[in-house]
Parts: structure tokens; C-alpha cells; sequence
């Protein structure tokens, strides 16, 4: 009854769960919308049709960590942010550098952290990351006082596009930072052009 | 170095203070109290300051002339202390790691082996590199295309078959919308958000559900003797405020008599 | 620049607002995408248009009270559940901040709600919360209108396990973790050229 035989059919489904869903959704849960078994390569294929169907239009189909989904595109934004003033904030440097050290060493205590940025570390800041579901506590380090391992989750790559840790951008070496970049100092904003510009 | 002179050609506005770009930081150090606070706040700890210093006066990181790095840094220091400025104990711990990588480095060097170990500087080289490696990647990492901020995901209206669950909410997720609602209020800056006076709030709040349905309460009956004199006067903050805001009426009608509380709405209607 | 000429161009806008939106839009909400003026003729003709263009898909344009949404077929419904086990609900963004600011800032009225959050307040959300019974109204302030004052109540106290409005997370504390870009006048350049122009 709940068969669907035709490949235009699971297309429609898949895209309608697609549209729906409130989290990625990986080919497992894709296949459990059909009676029928349906190979991942199948799957694969059809969801490659999907994509390209929507060829041209505002919303796209991208395959992230934790599976395939449904967003605008980035080009859109300026419009949508027209009606859609609730922006997540932009975090400050110390919350940005704390992210980043927990991503690229993960996994890392508080003393990790504290110990390469020069500063303590806030409870805040780690608390906005996890309520954020940017990071998670992992586990214990076996040394006294057992303090928290955090490593970043698949939320967090979801949230970036990145399908994986190995998509983050790469380091630069050690030390060839300040020669070549000259990025010493301060952090720019990103968008300081648009800083002075009209509200 | 080969490039040294390209480097000071481009010698970068370090910075722009209420809009004037700054390209150098005065040769003396001397700047004014206000800007100063800005640049403590610019900097993420000493380790961000040094490198800040390093770039600044186009040392090499790798061969740190220490006499000349720490005479930078701790003018700078007592610069920020004769300000008054709070400044963290990570920086005044830096500041000793300074003076004694340099006193060792003024002892006379016994023949070593290995240089690199025996290099006084070399783990606070190699922190500074770990930590420019790492502001780096923060910055790359802020760069990226972002779920919610710089694009949406699609969510599409789907009708719930079964009974509905009521949504379940958390403390983080107050948290959550409070730092939304204050990172809105910075964009347009047209509402300020100033700290709540929680505890005269909830007062406030008790207050008038004691009132409820109510002509009138006597004034002591507000207070709660036993718990403490921090509570009494939140208590009587509250009622201030409601005083203030036109929440309730306080009348003694006769001089050392009872002193009644009234709720302004109920009067109204009456 | 975000001129949007062509009808072409408006409904692919549209329908990227349309399908991440968190509530319907109504008319009003959707002319705010453009810099045009476009009337409201011409908005329904291409919502008409857009419907037309998702006829025989597995989600639908339709026209609700408060405005304009997408949403899943009911046909699409047995798909869907099998991969939406009973995902708990979750409150969208307006409601939260309309029951933070109520336990920050309370006793408040749906006017200073809506001078914080820069938005106005539907009674629908307040409503919501009052039959949560994790709001109520208090009284009234002794102003023209004589609006409601809402407060929180114990049993929003007892959902979320706290003994006492002072274990809500402190404010000032959170004031750390998001850019503070708009009260420090300090823009940090990255490589604006200039040996000259110091003060």
C-alpha cells in the first residue's frame, strides 16, 4: 500500500521528508520511508536527480555530516534576514578561539585550552558552545580532579556544511603565520566593510 | 630578514578608535586613558599582547630580543596599572615569565649541546606560535557559512498525527534566547538590554500576586522578618518600584498607624 | 543590488522565504523581501503561480490564517512517520525570548516585551504560555489601555527544576560570549596600507 514504485515517486517522498525533517537525515533513515529495499546506490542516485532538479532555485540540497537536507542558499540571506531579524549572535574572540582550539585538538580540557590561549577560560563560554550543541563533554582525563574532555559534535559540522573534521580549514604551519600573513594583532572582522555602511 | 623592509612598508593600521585609523602606537606609549581600556579589552591575554608587540615593532618571533620585548611589555603594563585598569593575573604572571627568561639569558651560557632545549625562550616560542596558529584558525573558522546566521534550513509545516506533546524547554534555552535578544539589541542598538535587577523583578512579581484579588494589604505582611535583612530591603525595593510604576498605592492613614498597600488596578475599577 | 526585477526572481525568493520560514508569513512579511514596491496583487497572482508550480509535489502552498506556508500533504503523512518518531516539539525562537524576557524582566506588559525583542508580540505566544500556565497576568499598569502584566508562575518554576527565579542563569555573566562590537569603537583593520595619520 505504501509502495512507490516509480523512481518520480521516491523522489517526491524523499523530497517531502527532506523538506519536513529537523535534522539531516542520513540514506538509513531515507530508506525506511519505503516498503521496499531500496539500495543505497539507488538512493544515491535519485537524491543526485533531487539536487539537480533544483538546479536554479533559492533552497538546495547539500549532504552534510550527519546526511542530506534542505537550505537556502547563502546568496539568499540578505533577503531573508529582511523578515527574519533573529539572528544567532556573532560570538566574541574569546568564545571563537575556544571553539577553534576544541576543534583542531579535540579532545581537550579546560586546562588544554586555558593553557594555549594564555587567559582562564570562562564556564560561559563553554556553556554557550554546549547549549549551542557545538561541543560536549567526552569524557574524564584519568588525572586528578578527572576534568572534561570536550570534542565538537556532529552538530557542529552539520552547522558549518562540513561533512567531516578533515573539511575544516587547514592549519597554517607553525610560525608561518607571522611571517607571511602579518595577521598579528587583531582579529578583523569579518565584514568590516559593512560596518560602516547604512543600517 | 630579507623581507624586513617590505614588512615595515606595510606597516598596517593596527587598529581604528571611535573611526580614526591608528597605524602606530605613539613611540613614548603615552595613550590616553580611554583608548587604553579599549585595547585591554582588544586583547585576548598577555600572549595575544606579545604577539601584538612582536608584529608591532617587527621583531623576530624566532630570535626574541628579550631585553627590548620585555621593556614593551611592561611599559605597557604599568601603564595599564597606573590607569587603574583591571588587568587579569595571567598578564603580571607573564610579566614575571619575561624577566626571568631574561635574567637567564643574561648568565653565562655553559657549553651546551643542544641549543634549542637550552634556549631560555624556547617554550615561550613555542606557545606564541601555538596560540597565532590557533587565533589563525578562528579567524577561518568564523569565516565559514553558518546555519542560521549566514544561510536557513528549510522547515516545512508538518501536521502531527499523533497527540501533541507539549515542547519541552531548558534553562540554556532561556540562555539561548537572552543572548539572541542581546546580540540583536547590540545590532541595532536601539533598545538597550541592561542587567535585570532579577531578585526586585521576582519581588515585584510576588508582591503583586499577594495583592490579587485584594482591596488592600498591610505593609508588614509584605515582609518576612526571618529571612534576613538582604531580603527585607530586595523586598522593599520591589515595593518601591511598584510605587514607581503605578502598581500599587501606599497610604498611612493615621501618623504611626497601619500602613496600607494597594493595588492600583483593583481602585480603578472599583 | 537587491533588486529583484523579474516575477521569475521574486517567487524563487519567495519560495526560499516561504519554505524556511518558522511560521506562516503573511502579505505584509513577504513585501519586505523586496526593495520594490510591489502590491498586493501582484504578490497573490505569483503566490498563485508558485502553488501552481508545486502542484503534484509532495508538499503544498497554502493559505492558513495568519498567512502563507508550506506543508507536507496529509497523503505524505504515513511516509513521514515512519522517520519523525515523536520528535518533541520544540517552541520556535519568539516564544522563548517572549518567556525569557517574562521571567528576566517580570511583571512586564506585551508592550515591553515587544520594545525589547524590536518585534511585536502576537497574543497567540502569550496565550500559548498562559495555558502552559508558566505565565500569568499579575495586574494591570496604571496606564492609558491598562495593559496586562504578565509574571511567571510556580509551575514554570517546577518544569524547569528550579527552586527560585535567582537560579535562572545570571545575564551579565552571558554578556561575555557574543561580539561586543556594538559598544567598543575599536575596528580592528587587517591591512589597510598608510604609514601616516597617527594621532
Amino acid at each position: 500500500m505504501a509502495g512507490a514504485a516509480n523512481p518520480a515517486e521516491i523522489k517526491r517522498i524523499m523530497e517531502a521528508a527532506l523538506l519536513t525533517a529537523q535534522e539531516p537525515l542520513p540514506l538509513s533513515d531515507l530508506r525506511k520511508l519505503f516498503d521496499e529495499e531500496l539500495g543505497a546506490e539507488v538512493l544515491r542516485r535519485l537524491l543526485e536527480e533531487l539536487r539537480l532538479d533544483w538546479d536554479g532555485k533559492g533552497i538546495e540540497l547539500v549532504n552534510v555530516a550527519s546526511g542530506w537536507r534542505f537550505q537556502a542558499k547563502p546568496e539568499m540571506q540578505k533577503f531573508l534576514d529582511r523578515i527574519n531579524p533573529q539572528k544567532p549572535p556573532r560570538y566574541s574572540r574569546a568564545v571563537l578561539e575556544t571553539l577553534t582550539i576544541i576543534a583542531y585538538r579535540q579532545p581537550v580540557t579546560r586546562g588544554d585550552i586555558e593553557e594555549i590561549r594564555g587567559v582562564s577560560v570562562s564556564g560561559t563560554i563553554l556553556k554557550a558552545l554546549e547549549s549551542r550543541r557545538w561541543i560536549a563533554p567526552l569524557g574524564h582525563r584519568d588525572v586528578p580532579g578527572r576534568p572534561a574532555l570536550y570534542g565538537t559534535t556532529v552538530n557542529f559540522l552539520n552547522d558549518l556544511n562540513l561533512r567531516s573534521l578533515a573539511e575544516l580549514p587547514p592549519l597554517d604551519e607553525l610560525g608561518t603565520v607571522i611571517e607571511q600573513k602579518g595577521t598579528i594583532g587583531l582579529l578583523p572582522v569579518a565584514d568590516a566593510p559593512g560596518e560602516d555602511g547604512p543600517e | 630578514m630579507m623581507d624586513g623592509s617590505s614588512q615595515q612598508t606595510e606597516a598596517a593600521a593596527i587598529a581604528k578608535i571611535y573611526g580614526e585609523p591608528v597605524t602606530e602606537l605613539p613611540a613614548d606609549l603615552y595613550i590616553p586613558p580611554d583608548a587604553l581600556e579599549v585595547f585591554l579589552e582588544t586583547f585576548q591575554g598577555p600572549l595575544d599582547l606579545l604577539l601584538y608587540l612582536i608584529r608591532k615593532h617587527n621583531l623576530d618571533v624566532l630570535d626574541i630580543p628579550m631585553a627590548e620585548l620585555t621593556r614593551q611589555y611592561m611599559a605597557y603594563i604599568g601603564m595599564m596599572r597606573t590607569n587603574k585598569l583591571e588587568l587579569a593575573a595571567e598578564y603580571l604572571l607573564m610579566a614575571a615569565v619575561l624577566i626571568d627568561i631574561k635574567s637567564r639569558m643574561l648568565l653565562p651560557t655553559p657549553a651546551i649541546r643542544d641549543e634549542e632545549e637550552a634556549d631560555p625562550r624556547a617554550e615561550l616560542v613555542r606557545r606564541l606560535l601555538e596560540y597565532e596558529q590557533m587565533k589563525a584558525a578562528a579567524q577561518q573558522l568564523d569565516q565559514l557559512p553558518q546555519a542560521e546566521r549566514d544561510f536557513l534550513l528549510t522547515r516545512v509545516w508538518i501536521e502531527e498525527a499523533t497527540a501533541e506533546r507539549l515542547p519541552e524547554i531548558s534553562v540554556e534555552d532561556l540562555r539561548d534566547a537572552w543572548l539572541m535578544l542581546m546580540a540583536r539589541s547590540q545590532a541595532n542598538r536601539r533598545h538597550q538590554i541592561t542587567r535585570a535587577q532579577l531578585s526586585v523583578r521576582e519581588h515585584m512579581s510576588r508582591i503583586l500576586r499577594q495583592l490579587q484579588g485584594r482591596a488592600f494589604i498591610e505593609f508588614n505582611d509584605l515582609f518576612n522578618p526571618a529571612a534576613g535583612a538582604p531580603e527585607l530591603v530586595v523586598t522593599f525595593l520591589a515595593l518601591l518600584e511598584l510605587v514607581r510604576e503605578h502598581q500599587v498605592e501606599i497610604s498611612q492613614p493615621c501618623a504611626f498607624g497601619i500602613i496600607y498597600v494597594r493595588p492600583v488596578s483593583t481602585l480603578s475599577v472599583i
